[in-house]
């Protein structure tokens, strides 16, 4: 299992043959990407602050909560900080098993919590202003579909 | 006690981090809020709407009836926008 | 929309970069990487058959699809044909969309009805004999997931 | 009319491609599968489970009731197992 939240870019390819080495027995990596989108708005660039320490704590206990529902051979976690522009890379999520359908789940379970359990703050520059992105209720329908009926 | 303000809690206070020290009476995360308004307009404005704030305790999300322990790291901030 | 049918191996990080220069409205790339799995029963080698010609039409024709059902801005899908060993790539799907809900799914279909629609057949080697793959319910029932109500 | 053969159904016919002439009255997928099972023994193992093998015309799948023309490419073949 693997957390990482950096400035520098990353190198997709690299993480999912990573991923891919961890035993004969898999058979599937799920991945995302998530790039910075230009925006309709004509946003320039963002910047995104982060709470350094409870990042990767909470980004590890998605994992770990992952790990615990899905049977999973590897997950990596990337996420970058500081200042972006249209079509760069923000995050990475990629995920091993040995069926699919698991590995699927777990990639969209650990996306949908990172949007709205890691504590990153989006700052949009644009037009001469800069604004802070308001969370989505979107975001928040779309992580409530993984809690469990306890 | 150190407290830590990100986003546009940080910008409307002015600061990113405060060492304070708490008087008496203040035992959860709800009371030290009402105290931290209290502080400066910065504080009041930053802490005006308590829908739009999320607290941390010791890097953990808490509610505002969390307690408060001598040591403890609180964070306050805006919904998460990563990703 | 890329679709390959081909022997040789392929790279899926550049893969990935090719989907996210569509243009900056995409925010998302999803994409899932098939491998060769050893298997308890000690596969050593599978020969992947396939039916030139059906195979690029019936993919291209789920490609169109998706695009169909789906706002996406980017579409690749690559199949292997041929020998291949545990460990190795067999297939790419990755999906180009402005939101991740979209590029999600549509991953998730390409693949179900690659496994249930495309003429490709497996022959495994193992323990000096050779046997052919017989097809899964559950990649039938997976892909019976997609089926409109008419 | 070009008839094609994949996985075991290649092996258990011997051959993955046949051009044949058909004789009148065979009009449908149906009824060139029954006519192909009298040609060798081979052709009847092939053929012997209906339920396990799936039938394409011009590269796109085809019921036993499908009407064959021709110049068509017939193709039959098990259970696809890519992916």
């Amino acid at each position: 299992m693997t957390v990482r939240v950096q400035r520098e870019d990353f190198d997709p390819g690299a993480e999912i043959a990573a991923l891919g080495v961890g035993g004969t027995e898999i058979g599937a990596v799920a991945s995302f990407v998530g790039l910075v989108r230009g925006g309709t708005d004509g946003v320039a660039a963002m910047t995104l602050e982060h709470y350094p320490g409870m990042t990767e704590r909470q980004i590890a206990a998605m994992v770990d909560e992952a790990c615990r529902r899905w049977p999973l051979d590897g997950a990596t976690v990337i996420h970058r900080f500081g200042r972006l522009t249209p079509g760069d890379r923000i995050v990475f999520v990629g995920v091993a098993s040995r069926h699919r359908a698991a590995a699927f789940a777990a990639c969209e379970f650990l996306i949908d919590w990172l949007k709205t359990r890691a504590p990153f703050w989006k700052l949009e520059e644009g037009a001469g202003t800069s604004r802070w992105v308001e969370a989505k209720d979107e975001d928040d329908a779309r992580a409530k579909r993984w809690q469990k009926e306890d | 006690m150190k407290v830590l303000y990100f986003a546009w809690l940080r910008s409307r206070i002015g600061v990113g981090e405060e060492d304070l020290c708490l008087p008496a009476g203040i035992a959860t995360v709800g009371e030290l809020i009402n105290w931290l308004k209290t502080r400066s307009p910065g504080h009041a404005a930053a802490f005006s709407d308590a829908g739009l704030v999320r607290a941390a305790v010791n890097q953990d999300y808490a509610g505002l009836d969390h307690p408060l322990r001598p040591g403890d790291e609180v964070a306050f901030f805006p919904p998460v926008t990563g990703g």
